[in-house]
């Protein structure tokens, strides 16, 4: 058969972003590949088309509506952070397109055209908080974040999450640090005295990629063991510990949905298909990827049901489909069109895996709006009966954006 | 004295009068299929990016003023039409406050800050987005001319002030809501921006822009102050010792030219539906001298032909070779300076008079 | 010696040199005069290689100069003084002098005695940058820095240039004393006329780049040559 | 006549050496004034304070007895009215000869008279007057990058000339001159004299003879002596230090 | 928490009645309870453990601190699994069983280390010694009193003693001791004066018994006041430590960008390179002598030398040659060749950060009073300085040096004095790259090697060589500490990103005040 369904790529393959992005233009590409091997989807064959919008937030969007317009994707998987995301919104409502997001996010957010397969921040932060809460004792918190949206508002719902457990304000510390930030000295050195004031102290780290290695190099050199003060990342998983020798690091914390070393089967095959796929032993799986995963199957059910890769179709198609995630449950999308996760937290070990030291007992559904912002308290997303992204459950209407 | 439109200046405004006539015929007269829509809001970025070239070439090529910084002032642009667009979304943002944008409700501010204040009307918002960039290079220029900072050292506090504003810019605190900075558009002067017709309506105003800042850029440089520009630019000093206050013209070639790029920025926010501190970066404002650069210094055509050139190269090899553009890219540059000395522009002009004669070869001993 | 045929030399499409010919011997001193802007200069640059030749023929020691880079027409014992002295101006006047070293064998890079003797005042600014001197005291350096390099060839364009009268004196008497020690040819662009023909063994007249007159120093005196220079 | 230009006690160091020191001079209206003095006397240096360049560490510069020069820069020193040539030729290298001249012209200087400026008639034939007059007619359209040395030393003449000054300071302006040439150019000077007050630094001695003007000898940033041209030079200091025997 | 523990240890202590009762059937229970339950749960039957006696108990805790303790699922059987699988209890050997690790995590960790301190407090060897007497006082524990005393009363290397009073102190202090003994706690504790005792003593200050609570509150306000001296002190070295990376990354700018002219974009990208050399040579030891694992930046840093000098070299004789003259133009092309570096790097080597480890040299820490110095920093900073010494010479002790400058003063003329241009310009640029090279092995050490290594350092690098004055080395050491050192200064009071905003202003006012830099060239030579 000549035609083809064309799944657009849009990750960065260069600029700064490229470090955490190629991995996924790399995933999608073998999950066509897997596909394919399957008889793509409704007897049509897949076909992947890879651009680069290159870390350049606008370039996104031009790339966005290319992919759509000049290259007729069904639907695009891509993005990686907010303001690419932000970028690219307005072009997927307007020409109707299916974008599939596979990153952590700060929530606030759910668009009719954007299936959100990354964790909101009820997925991962607040139960990382619980756990050091409760299994470490933690009673004094350092937000370190890089300076900008996701951090920004992550540690403010944090923030009031901490404060509504008893936490007093003077035991919560916030920091903020430019992208790329590299000399972590001083921020250290304060974290180590905010530590010692006899309260057992943990940092939860929302620092940004390329930060991270530094940061935590001079965490080892600087003696800041897990022990002592314990740190909880959420932008850290595998591909940034392959960076770094994870000796010095060996019990500092992570918070995903996806580790590597999670022991099931599936995800055993995965990380056998994704090796012999990039041809290499060495490389590592991580959360994102998993994200990609699942949302990609999702696509793939939804198109068989719907019959179809009509955006429509597939929009109100893909909520309630369920498919298997890495970890050994199951995930749904909900009508939020964000999904269901568990929610993991692993210790780093010295060969730079995580090991799971905590999960949440069942799943957790995304949560568009934080219960913790008050404006956002109030609503609620529902693209299935109410057909709105921000229903203003109190007034009873849906806002604008959603016309 | 030198005509105002010369052959190439004549040439290029030709080519942008078709241009602005066809390419919305084109699109809303057959319904996207012979120009797709995309294309439209592309040649509009376009031409964006060209006028901002311009404004460059206008204090580099003429007056040696090699502002690292300029991106700073085509972003504040930007920002100033982005803070109206934001304001016309009204309350159909996503938590329907009519007053706060939706990045301010949820970073519970609780009222506009004061510098949002009357961005409501477009017609303030237009003068800020001229008012703005020209102030800050009024401010910036002022000091800097005065205490005689020239050269490389110019050039690299400028780039610390674009680097600044990009760093303070990205805090959420400043009220532009940090790094994602303003987006989510939803029209201007009550024309939805998602409209074909819109969008070509925006082009053609780019186009218009361009022309006139082309056509202001040039009247300035063939008047006597535009040789006083070059003089200053060739020997400052000597420039002094005739009477010409050096601070006094630098200032303003400098704050005419952040103006421009302010309105570079303006027509640039709409068209691509985001503005973001990225466009502060010191990378950016580096790839404006690059296009000048390469289109050929000192040209004003040249350096909008040299903008619009790389932005059409990096569309294209970002789409054709994703994985390899960056060696498309840089290769081209290399091949630039090596080959064309005088540019893109030098090229085709070259190649024209060699139809014509040969122009003999100069024989420069290499030192 | 120094051997120039016919050569022709060109800026872009206009040309400055029209079949010029000349010569320099080992032991004397050859004037080159001319007018404002009729190529003297150009000459010089043809011989020290800053200008390419467009055709004619330059020989040195019995050498091809044409194709030769600056730095090795330098190395084979050519030492330039140029118009406008063209001083390293962020060096100091000890740096400026030592850069003639590059060229030496290892145990003679000192500088000469002569070069002190000659102008005092840049012993004396030794640690001063070159750049801050004085107009004159730059031309000093610049002829010294040439005599550093022991040449076999010296080209001077306008030496006396802004230099004070008693200097002018002592470069007289240094460019006589190096023409007779014999082994260096010596070329020296002048317009002090007076000058030029108290040195001159050989010289030279360009006009419009061409050589209008060539002659030896009995063919200066009298008023046919000084009057060759008045428009 | 009245004192056009005093320096009165005027001293510069630079980094502990003393280029100008203690140096006192009065220059009357109209008058042609010859300096002279040995490399490093502190000429160009003087005339650096003079034009705002440089400013002295100590004295007092005044224009017309009432105007302090060391509190005004280059641009408003020329705006007063003083002309500068430079001891080492520099002209604008990418514009052409005749732009050199024309933007040297006596005209408002300030940013909109310029922006608006159009070329008068009045002002082309003065363009062309000094072209002739430093025979640079032929080269008019050439960019001044490719002039000569001493055809560049003419096109300062020629935009000193131009810009119509009170007060000319030409730092050696027959360097690289012919003798013929030299003399024109001393007659040049001596003919603006009277309507123009000039101040000459040369080393050239026929030159100054020309002059036929008072002579003041620098040395080590100080006046040595002042006088006639003979005067001065039968000095035995002068002789010593300057003129060699 | 430690009252939690307290309760627990005080239910389980009357079971197993003194250090005497080795071999115990409750020692078994309590091993095979281990892989169950919650980990605070666990952290207590670890205590008791220890508490014990056991002469097992070293051994058991060692491997479930190691991680290499398992269990059994299906028999609940407590094994070892190294070397080979042994039952933890008697040690025979286990046959292929399916076992299971025994997770631990932080505070488990803790609660082991603590346990294995009780454990050790006799040991002979007095390093043992100490640490154990370091774990006691990190995990205070007043069930661990009596060890802790008995210790304190029969040690003799003072070093150790010194420790196991403020362990002892600290045990103290966590229990139901007398006032008396509780207040001489503190001065023992207050002693220290650092961070460790502010922390411990913190909550005394607020003690409900005012004696207690005015002791501590004393012993806090001399310990704030020496932090505060030590503060500083910190801060200035963080400063110079700051400021030897932005010397390193500056420093072969210095050369390329403020001695020749040329605006070489692509100098980061020689950073960067330098670090892939670092990474490479890792890889290869790694691989076929893990032994020289310790030499292997000092191997890196000659080649990196090379391999940046060697593309130096390259860049200036296919490009920059072409643009002497032309001094912007190098922009352009240069950038292009950074674009292109860039881009190689990433396609050779992977978009993903490398991992390039620190020797054990350059690992870890010491205190100089109350101040932590990280030896990576120190050596980075002698290096700095090594490097720039050495070019220092190089440009003003040495005939090449003096060739270099004369050469991008005035092309022609040097030319024309006989030095060869060419091969000067070469080696200039080279040495330039060279130097980025060696950069790039220092900040292989603290910061990522990923192909955007380079485009983060050099915008900081022209600041840094425009601060200071382009042309003058020296001014690039003054550009990089001063740089360095404020911004260290400020960081603490405005946060990171304010600190930063606010050295890029200083440097735009700054640079009104001195118009060519900190070290200025000045007067004619350079206003021409
Ligand atoms: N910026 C400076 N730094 C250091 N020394 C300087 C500076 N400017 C001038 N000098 C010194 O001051 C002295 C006077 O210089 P000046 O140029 O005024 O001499 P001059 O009389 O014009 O000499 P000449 O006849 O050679 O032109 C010289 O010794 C010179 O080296
Ligand atoms: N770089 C250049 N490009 C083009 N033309 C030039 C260049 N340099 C000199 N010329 C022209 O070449 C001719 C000869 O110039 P040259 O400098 O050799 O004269 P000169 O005899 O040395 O004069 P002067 O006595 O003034 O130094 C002049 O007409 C000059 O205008
Ligand atoms: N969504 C993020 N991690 O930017
Ligand atoms: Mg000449
Ligand atoms: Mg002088």
């Amino acid at each position: 058969q000549e035609e083809t369904i064309k799944v657009g790529v849009l990750h960065s393959l260069s600029g700064t972003m490229a470090i955490s992005e190629t991995t996924l233009k790399d995933v999608m590409l073998m999950l066509i590949d897997e596909q394919n091997k399957k008889g793509g989807i409704n007897g049509k064959m897949l076909e992947a088309v890879v651009v680069d919008p290159a870390s350049d937030w606008p370039l996104f969007a031009e790339k966005a509506r290319e992919l759509i317009e000049a290259n007729d994707v069904d639907v695009v998987f891509g993005c990686w952070t907010s303001v690419s995301r932000k970028s690219v919104l307005p072009v997927f409502e307007e020409l109707n397109s299916i974008l599939f997001y596979p990153v952590q996010y700060e929530g606030e957010e759910s668009q009719r055209n954007v299936f959100y397969t990354g964790a909101a921040p009820n997925q991962q932060a607040i139960p990382a908080v619980d756990y050091l809460m409760a299994e470490e004792g933690v009673e004094r918190w350092v937000l370190a974040g890089t300076d900008y949206v996701y951090p920004r508002t992550t540690n403010k719902i944090l923030e009031a999450y901490l404060i509504g457990k008893g936490v007093a304000p003077e035991d919560i510390m916030i920091n903020y640090t430019p992208f790329g930030h590299s000399d972590w000295q001083t921020i250290v050195s304060d974290i180590k005295t905010f530590g010692s004031a006899g309260k057992k102290t943990a940092v939860v780290s929302t620092i940004n990629g390329d930060a991270n290695v530094p940061f935590y190099k001079e965490l080892g050199n600087q003696g800041v063991s897990a022990e002592d003060i314990p740190v909880v990342a959420f932008s850290v998983g595998e591909e940034e510990l392959a960076g770094l020798d994870t000796t010095p690091l060996v019990g500092h914390l992570a918070a995903w949905n996806y580790f590597m070393s999670v022991d099931t089967p599936e995800n055993a095959e995965f990380i056998e298909t994704w090796q012999t796929f990039i041809g290499s032993e060495e490389r590592v799986t991580n959360d994102p990827m998993e994200a990609h995963y699942i949302g990609f199957n999702m696509w793939v059910k939804a198109v068989e049901a719907a019959g179809t890769t009509e955006a429509d179709a597939v929009i109100d198609a893909l909520p309630g489909i369920e498919v298997p995630n890495l970890t050994g449950g199951t995930s749904v999308m909900l009508a939020n069109h964000h999904i269901t996760k568990p929610v993991l937290v692993g210790e780093i070990q010295d060969d730079g895996q995580f090991d799971v030291v905590w999960e949440t007992e069942g799943l957790v559904e995304g949560d568009a709006w934080s219960d913790f912002l008050p404006e956002s308290a109030v609503l609620t997303s529902d693209w299935v009966e109410l057909k709105c992204g921000n229903y203003n459950t109190e007034t009873k209407t849906c806002g604008g954006a959603s016309n | 004295m030198t005509s105002l439109i010369d052959r190439r200046m004549g040439i290029f405004l030709a080519g942008l009068f078709v241009l602005t006539v066809a390419v919305p015929i084109g699109n809303l007269a057959f319904e996207g299929k012979v120009v797709p829509s995309y294309i439209v809001s592309l040649l509009g970025k376009y031409l964006c990016y060209a006028l901002l070239a311009v404004a460059l070439d206008l204090v580099w090529g003429f007056c040696g003023i090699l502002s690292l910084g300029h991106g700073a002032f085509f972003a504040l642009g930007g920002y100033a039409m982005g803070m109206h667009l934001m304001r016309e979304i009204g309350d159909r943002g996503v938590y329907a406050n009519p007053d706060l944008p939706d990045f301010m409700v949820f970073l519970s501010w609780d009222q506009l800050p004061w510098f949002w204040m009357g961005f409501d009307n477009f017609w303030f918002a237009s003068l800020m987005v001229m008012l703005v960039p020209g102030a800050l290079a009024f401010l910036f220029g002022w000091f800097a001319f005065r205490s005689r900072v020239t050269g490389v050292y110019l050039s690299i506090i400028t780039q610390a002030m674009t680097y600044a504003l990009q760093l303070a810019f990205f805090r959420n605190e400043m009220g532009f809501g940090g790094n994602n900075g303003l987006t989510d558009f939803k029209d201007v002067l009550g024309f939805p921006l998602q409209s074909d017709a819109t969008r070509a309506g925006l082009f053609v105003c780019t186009a218009i822009a361009l022309a006139a800042g082309l056509l202001i850029a040039r009247a300035i440089t063939t008047s006597k102050l535009g040789m006083i520009l070059v003089c200053i630019r060739d020997a400052e000093s000597r420039t002094r010792f005739m009477g010409y206050r050096v601070e006094g013209y630098k200032l303003f070639i400098f704050v005419v030219s952040a103006m421009m790029a302010g309105v570079a920025g303006a027509l640039y926010t709409p068209q691509v539906g985001i503005i973001n501190p990225g466009e502060f970066s010191p990378a950016n404002s580096i790839e404006i001298v690059i296009w000048v650069a390469l289109g050929g210094r000192g040209t004003l055509v040249g350096a909008a032909l040299g903008a619009i050139l790389v932005a059409l190269a990096k569309t294209l090899f970002t789409g054709w070779f994703p994985e390899f553009w960056l060696f498309a890219l840089g290769g081209l540059f290399i091949l630039v300076t090596l080959f064309l000395p005088k540019g893109v522009l030098g090229l085709i002009e070259d190649t024209f008079a060699r139809k014509k004669k040969p122009a003999p070869a100069l024989q420069e001993a290499k030192a | 010696m120094l051997d120039i045929r016919e050569i022709d030399v060109f800026y872009g499409a206009a040309q400055a040199l029209r079949g010029v010919s000349m010569a320099a011997h080992p032991g004397r001193v050859t004037s080159v005069l001319g007018r404002n802007g009729v190529g003297k200069t150009t000459l010089l640059r043809a011989i020290t290689g800053r200008q390419q030749i467009r055709s004619g023929k330059m020989e040195w020691e019995g050498r091809d100069l044409s194709r030769l880079r600056p730095e090795a027409r330098a190395r084979a014992g050519i030492a330039f003084v140029p118009q406008g002295r063209e001083i390293f101006p962020l060096l100091t006047v000890r740096e400026n002098l030592e850069t003639g070293f590059s060229l030496l064998p290892r145990r003679e890079r000192r500088i000469p005695e002569e070069v002190f003797q000659l102008f005092p005042v840049l012993q004396e600014m030794m640690g001063r940058r070159g750049g801050d001197l004085s107009g004159g005291q730059q031309q000093q350096l610049a002829i010294g820095r040439a005599m550093v390099t022991r040449p076999r060839l010296l080209v001077l364009d306008e030496p006396t240039e802004g230099i004070q009268p008693s200097i002018i004196q002592d470069i007289g008497r240094a460019i006589k004393y190096l023409r007779g020690r014999g082994d260096m040819a010596i070329v020296l662009v002048e317009q002090y006329f007076d000058f030029a023909r108290d040195l001159a063994d050989d010289f030279i007249v360009l006009e419009r780049g061409q050589v209008i007159r060539a002659g030896v120093r009995a063919d200066m005196d009298g008023d046919s040559v000084r009057n060759l220079l008045t428009v | 006549m009245s004192v056009h230009l005093l320096l009165d006690g005027v001293s510069r160091s630079f980094d502990g050496y003393k280029a100008i020191n203690d140096l006192s001079l009065a220059v009357d209206k109209g008058e042609l004034r010859a300096v002279i003095g040995p490399n490093g006397a502190g000429k160009t240096t003087m005339m650096d304070i003079i034009t705002g360049k440089t400013r002295p560490d100590s004295g007092g510069v005044w224009w017309n007895q009432t105007v302090d020069l060391t509190r005004i820069d280059e641009a408003g020193s020329a705006r007063l009215g003083i002309g500068r040539k430079f001891q080492k030729p520099t002209v604008f290298e990418t514009h052409s000869v005749e732009e050199n001249i024309a933007l040297s012209l006596k005209a408002e200087r300030s940013v909109l008279a310029t922006l608006f400026h159009r070329q008068t008639a009045a002002e082309a034939a003065r363009i062309t007057e000094l072209l002739e007059l430093v025979r640079l007619e032929g080269d008019r359209h050439r960019p001044a990058a490719d002039l000569s040395h001493g055809q560049k030393q003419w096109l300062e003449i020629g935009m000193l000339l131009a810009q119509d000054p009170e007060l000319l300071l030409v730092d050696e302006p027959a360097a690289g001159m012919t003798d013929a040439e030299t003399m024109r150019t001393a007659e040049l000077l001596r003919s603006l004299a009277g309507k123009h007050t000039v101040i000459v630094v040369e080393h050239d001695m026929d030159f100054v003879r020309a002059l036929d003007c008072r002579v003041t000898v620098l040395h080590q940033g100080h006046v040595l002596t002042e006088g006639s041209l003979d005067h001065v030079s039968a000095n035995p200091e002068v002789i010593e230090v300057y003129l060699g025997r | 928490m430690f009252f939690l523990r307290a309760c627990l240890l005080a239910l389980l202590l009357p079971l197993f009645a003194g250090p005497a009762s080795a071999q115990t059937p409750e020692f078994d229970a309590l091993v095979t309870s281990l892989p169950e339950g919650s980990y605070s749960a666990r952290g207590a039957v670890v205590g008791a453990i220890a508490l014990t006696g056991d002469p097992r108990a070293e051994a058991i805790l060692t491997a479930l601190l190691d991680g290499t303790l398992g269990v059994i699922e299906a028999t609940g059987q407590v094994v070892t699994l190294t070397p080979a699988p042994a039952d933890a209890l008697t040690g025979a050997p286990v046959p292929e069983a399916e076992a299971e690790r025994i997770r631990v995590n932080n505070g488990l960790r803790r609660d082991i280390r603590a346990a294995l301190g009780i454990l050790t407090l006799s040991d002979p060897d007095p390093a043992k010694r100490l640490a154990a007497a370091d774990a006691a006082f990190r995990a205070p524990d007043a069930a661990q009193y009596d060890l802790l005393d008995a210790a304190f009363q029969r040690e003799e290397d003072p070093a150790v003693k010194s420790r196991l009073a403020e362990a002892r102190a600290v045990a103290i202090l966590d229990g139901d001791f007398p006032d008396a003994e509780k207040r001489e706690a503190i001065d023992v504790i207050a002693d220290r004066g650092d961070a460790d005792a502010q922390r411990i003593l913190t909550p005394f200050a607020a003690s409900a018994d005012p004696d207690i609570a005015e002791a501590a509150t004393a012993a806090l306000g001399s310990i704030e006041q020496s932090r505060m001296l030590w503060g500083y002190a910190q801060n200035i070295w963080y400063g110079l430590s700051l400021g030897s990376v932005l010397l390193l990354a500056a420093i072969g700018l210095a050369i390329t960008f403020g001695v020749m002219g040329v605006i070489n974009m692509a100098h980061g990208e020689l950073v960067m390179l330098g670090a892939y050399t670092t990474y490479a040579v890792q890889e290869t030891i790694r691989q076929n002598a893990p032994g020289l694992f310790d030499w292997s930046l000092l191997i890196a840093a000659p080649l990196a030398f090379l391999v940046a000098g060697a593309v130096g070299v390259a860049i200036e004789r296919g490009i920059v040659r072409h643009l002497y003259g032309r001094a912007l133009e190098t922009l352009l092309a240069t950038w292009g060749v950074s674009l292109i570096l860039q881009q190689s790097v990433r396609s050779i080597f992977g978009p993903n950060n490398r991992e390039v480890g620190n020797p054990s040299w350059m690992s870890g820490s010491f205190d100089v009073g109350q101040m932590t110095v990280t030896w990576n920093r120190l050596w980075i900073l002698i290096f700095a300085l090594a490097v720039f010494a050495v070019l220092l010479f190089v440009m003003k002790r040495t005939a090449v040096g003096l060739q270099m400058r004369a050469v991008t003063q005035n092309r022609p003329m040097a030319a024309s004095m006989g030095i060869r241009t060419n091969w000067v310009d070469a080696l200039t640029f080279g040495l330039g790259a060279g130097i980025a090279g060696l950069a790039g092995v220092a900040l292989s050490q603290i910061d990522n090697v990923s192909p955007n290594l380079g485009q983060s350092y050099i915008v900081d690098s022209f600041m840094v060589v425009v601060f200071g004055g382009a042309g003058n080395i020296w001014g690039t050491l003054a550009g990089a500490f001063s740089l360095g050192i404020v911004n260290k200064f400020l960081e603490p009071y405005a946060g990171a990103v304010l600190a930063k905003i606010i050295v890029l202003v200083a440097i735009i006012l700054f640079i009104q005040k001195r118009p060519r830099g900190l070290f200025a060239v000045k007067g004619r030579a350079v206003e021409g």
